[in-house]
């Protein structure tokens, strides 16, 4: 993991409360899907963790939601100015080759899956993406790869089917041979409790302090000898296989 | 450079740097950072270490203040036999000089724990004296004067490991807790350990319950350090809210000969090179040799042989 | 608009809004400031009044910190005589509810200042229990559950006014204070008074002891209390680092009854007007019907009697 | 006194680390020279106190030095964005008509002057500005009102007279009726010090938390009976007759 001073090229809004940044990729570590970025804002205390959603050898993109100070900040930053950040953090999703894959997403969820899509596609997977977003203007086709089927769902039906990404994901045959999930946690909970017979892999977003293993702050559950084992998302994650979270 | 000006003396421990890495907030010093130049490093904390092995407390575990951040990881840790098999080694091969954090529930967890310690070759003991309900007390070792001289007195009787006494700042009169740990034949105190704190996450409706650590505290903890260097003859390590490079100099000037960081690594990425930077600079601009000469430049008491 | 909801009663004391002005930080209340809607302050409470005229420490007597600021103004202040003759009748015209703050250096010190303000018509006495040296002890009066038991005793005997402690977190064990305070038949709590701390201004050279307040204290505010809501019955006013809107809310739901406004106008104009809308919003948004509903929410302690 | 949101019309470097900050003048209320205005910089706790240089029905405008935290973060700020600004701030300088004034400023004490000087100017006052600076760079000349005497004077000799503006100051015939003065603590005390036959005022700048005459953070001792009194910097003041400051 390394410290960069990186600039931002690119700070747009979506729509709604959802935005894309891209800033410069000045790190020498190679990123992977999975991998999130933990950048810090003046004006807040702790750094705030985001998934690669993109990612070249020139730069490096995001996409967030402005839920609280933090972000709101981020949010009115321009073209031009810098962001220290460091990356690449915590782990990053198993990626095999000629498998039949689903993804899951919901929220902002879509970040880290639109990157690891764009790997899983080079491997030769076949893919079935299911983006669930709250309306059509969630859904950012623009950034998505092409070559993948979608299937696309809206909390108000404005943009393929109605409903939660969940149940219509549900409603197919099921015979994919990975699953791999990000978004809430309900949407996460549900994913992993739904089939023992596959590995199901999913991105967790827990509360972070460091982000760089030191601090325990942001551990999770998982299942082990005994009554379970306090992991750290930030390192030891934030991928972990469903089966093994201990839900609270 | 200057940097070997920055050479400093804990008692009979020879440091490089002042700079000392805060318990709980650099893990084992195990994770591969490669921003972070260890040259600069004095010393590592480890993560406070019991006799059993430790779960931790459950989520949420942190929560972000104005300036600052609240803890309640709780003492999660392997216990000390795994400790000494797995993790020591292997920080002995990163780290010059290695302070182990302990802390007992009851006063023979204590002494269990330094027997093994004993055995091992390490450069400090720092003493937890803040786990919160000491055997039947409702309260932290550290929150009575009576507790802290009984308990620092038993260990130092078994041991010749350097200890220091890490307290916590909540207390009435912090100059009591330091003399009676002093009188017990510590030979050096750190403070400030987190202050109690609390927060509410009014989206999730929780609240928080733990330990305040951050800019937020620095005040705080210069108070304390400021305090005690009035009262006591043995080093200080200096604690709480260094974020900053000129943060660290304001400790020394109250009395520090020592400082820790902690949270301030979580903020600021720079913040080992900015004290190193801020130090010297500041030797260089006042004419001081080294870092002594500025200990408790600013406490009334400063003059006054040590 | 709904700011009928915010009425509240403390004890006997019906307010219009639970917002208090804290003291000592918004003097007497009479400069002419215009950006203020006096009808949303719910109390004044005065800067502290002494029996003599003080005139305060010499500068520096204040400096920022990381969301926070430390001050030593000491109690400056033109002594009780000149207060009821000149200010308070003022002070009458403009609030509608009036709390003065007083504070002694001896029992009969306050003895004096109580038999005084019982010939006023005033709606409390926030009894300032952080003078730090208290006769011949080297502690505040809220520093010693002792103190504070006769203290409060020997003035509750004197007067029928509702008593106010206000506290410091200074201490050990914040809950036997509040327990010695409401023993000893005190109506209302106020906590917290600002955090012992201290700054260095590496320009001058020069160091402020004073005490912390401001955002960096929210966290320790709540604690204190969410500790002290579980051991009493009375009402608490709950001040520190109220710096937005929502602040207010958390010190609700963790116990308090009213909440006090301090140096958080200074950094934030709207803070008046921001509290009554977070109030009424997460009133209307819980679908309650007034603020005892959320008075403690988030304490274990809540549903049982009060 | 109030507290506006006011757009910023411009700000610029002068020089080194001066700057320009002119705002919209959004106040019902009147400055006079004198006043200072109070503003919130986020990112900063407390509020910082500027005297106002610049004074019209539309704009304010400042003059600051960047020193530290405070003043950096100002200086990023950009036309279009805004700041919430307590204002007017303190006393005001006693102005008087037909008089020969003298008006010395150091550093920074520059900004109050210029107001202070296009109304004594109005009021046909014969008025002698001695303006002391670092040097040529800090000689602000395009911002100084006409048709009044400049005496300059800089440390390295870069402009008007080398050597300290008060120094200068001396060697003229001393037959003014007032003086005005603004600037470093130093300067203020010796000025201050230098007469007690006719008045000087001067402009205070202590540390501030309140600026409303709240909280007593940054008052100076006043000589009355006694020991001294304690009186408020920004309501009692900043503006103060020289030789009733009892100086540490
Ligand atoms: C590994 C990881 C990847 C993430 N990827 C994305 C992403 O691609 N896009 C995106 O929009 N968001 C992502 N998040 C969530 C994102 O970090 C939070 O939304 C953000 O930190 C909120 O900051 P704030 O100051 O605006 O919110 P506030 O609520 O004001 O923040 C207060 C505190 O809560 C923490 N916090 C709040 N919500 C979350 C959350 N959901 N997860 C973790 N911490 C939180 C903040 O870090 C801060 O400490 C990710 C989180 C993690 C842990
Ligand atoms: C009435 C008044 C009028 C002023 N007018 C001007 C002006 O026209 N132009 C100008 O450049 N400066 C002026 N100042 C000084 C200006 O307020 C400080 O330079 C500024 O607050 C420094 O902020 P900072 O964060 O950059 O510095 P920092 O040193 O980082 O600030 C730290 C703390 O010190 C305080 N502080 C630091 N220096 C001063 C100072 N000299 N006076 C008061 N408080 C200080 C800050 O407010 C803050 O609380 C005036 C001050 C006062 C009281
Ligand atoms: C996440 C976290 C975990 C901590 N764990 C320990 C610990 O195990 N033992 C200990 O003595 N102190 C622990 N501390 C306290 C720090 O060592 C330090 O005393 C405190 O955080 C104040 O310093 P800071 O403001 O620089 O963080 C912990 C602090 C934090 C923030
Ligand atoms: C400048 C200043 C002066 C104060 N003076 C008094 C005082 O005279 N009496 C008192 O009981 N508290 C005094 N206080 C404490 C406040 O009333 C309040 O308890 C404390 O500042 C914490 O609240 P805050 O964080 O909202 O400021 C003072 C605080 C400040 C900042
Ligand atoms: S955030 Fe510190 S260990 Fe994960
Ligand atoms: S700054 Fe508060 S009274 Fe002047």
């Amino acid at each position: 993991m390394n410290s960069e001073i990186c600039k931002i090229l690119k700070n747009k809004n979506l729509s709604d409360d959802f935005y894309l940044l891209k800033i410069e990729n000045n790190f020498k570590e190679v990123f992977l899907p999975g991998n999130f970025i933990h950048i810090k804002i003046e004006g807040v205390f702790l750094r705030r963790p985001f998934s690669v959603a993109i990612y070249t050898k020139k730069f490096i993109g995001i996409i967030y939601k402005k839920i609280g100070l933090g972000t709101e900040i981020l949010s009115k930053k321009r073209k031009g100015e810098s962001l220290n950040i460091l990356g690449p953090c915590g782990n990053s999703f198993p990626i095999f080759e000629n498998k039949k894959v689903a993804l899951i997403s919901g929220g902002t969820g879509i970040a880290p899956l639109i990157f690891l899509s764009s790997e899983l596609k080079k491997r030769k997977n076949k893919i079935y993406f299911f983006y669930g977003a709250r309306n059509k203007k969630l859904i950012f086709s623009e950034i998505l790869p092409s070559g993948i089927d979608y299937i696309f769902s809206t909390d108000d039906g404005s943009f393929g089917q109605k409903g939660n990404i969940f149940d219509i994901f549900k409603t197919y045959k099921d015979d994919y041979e990975i699953i791999y999930a990000a978004g809430p946690e309900q949407l996460l909970k549900k994913v992993s409790l739904y089939s023992s017979k596959k590995p199901v892999y999913i991105s967790l977003e827990n509360y972070m302090a460091c982000g760089m293993g030191l601090c325990y702050g942001c551990v999770v559950k998982i299942k082990e000898e005994g009554d379970g084992k306090y992991k750290r998302v930030c390192k030891d994650g934030p991928i972990f296989e469903g089966e093994k979270i201990i839900w609270e | 450079m200057g940097i070997e000006k920055l050479r400093i003396k804990l008692g009979h421990i020879e440091l490089k740097t002042p700079i000392i890495m805060a318990s709980g907030t650099f893990g084992y010093g195990l994770e591969k950072i490669n921003f972070i130049d260890y040259k600069k490093i004095g010393a590592i904390t480890t993560k406070t270490i019991t006799y059993y092995p430790w779960e931790g407390n459950p989520q949420p575990r942190i929560y972000e203040t104005y300036s600052g951040m609240i803890n309640s990881i709780g003492l999660q840790n392997p216990g000390v036999f795994y400790f000494i098999k797995n993790i020591l080694p292997k920080i002995r091969k990163k780290f010059n000089k290695i302070f182990v954090s302990i802390s007992g529930r009851t006063e023979n967890e204590f002494i269990q724990l330094i027997k093994i310690m004993n055995k091992e070759k390490i450069d400090a003991l720092e003493l937890n004296l803040s786990c919160p309900n000491f055997e039947k007390e409702q309260k932290m070792i550290s929150q009575s004067s009576d507790l802290t001289y009984k308990i620092v007195k038993k260990i130092k009787n078994e041991t010749s490991i350097p200890l220091i006494a890490k307290l916590s700042p909540n207390v009435t009169n912090i100059k009591e807790i330091a003399i009676a740990a002093e009188e017990a034949g510590i030979d050096m105190i750190s403070v400030i350990n987190t202050v109690k704190g609390l927060c509410v996450d009014l989206k999730k409706m929780k609240i928080i319950d733990g330990g305040l650590s951050g800019g937020c505290i620095k005040p705080i903890g210069l108070k304390c350090v400021y305090d005690i260097y009035k009262v006591v003859k043995i080093p200080i390590i200096g604690i709480g809210g260094i974020i900053k490079g000129t943060d660290a100099i304001e400790y020394f000037l109250v009395g520090a000969s020592a400082i820790g960081i902690g949270s301030g690594l979580f903020t600021n990425s720079q913040i080992i090179d900015e004290v190193i930077k801020s130090l010297i600079n500041f030797l260089n601009k006042t004419k001081s040799k080294n870092l002594k000469e500025i200990t408790g430049l600013l406490n009334e008491k400063k003059g006054k042989n040590r």
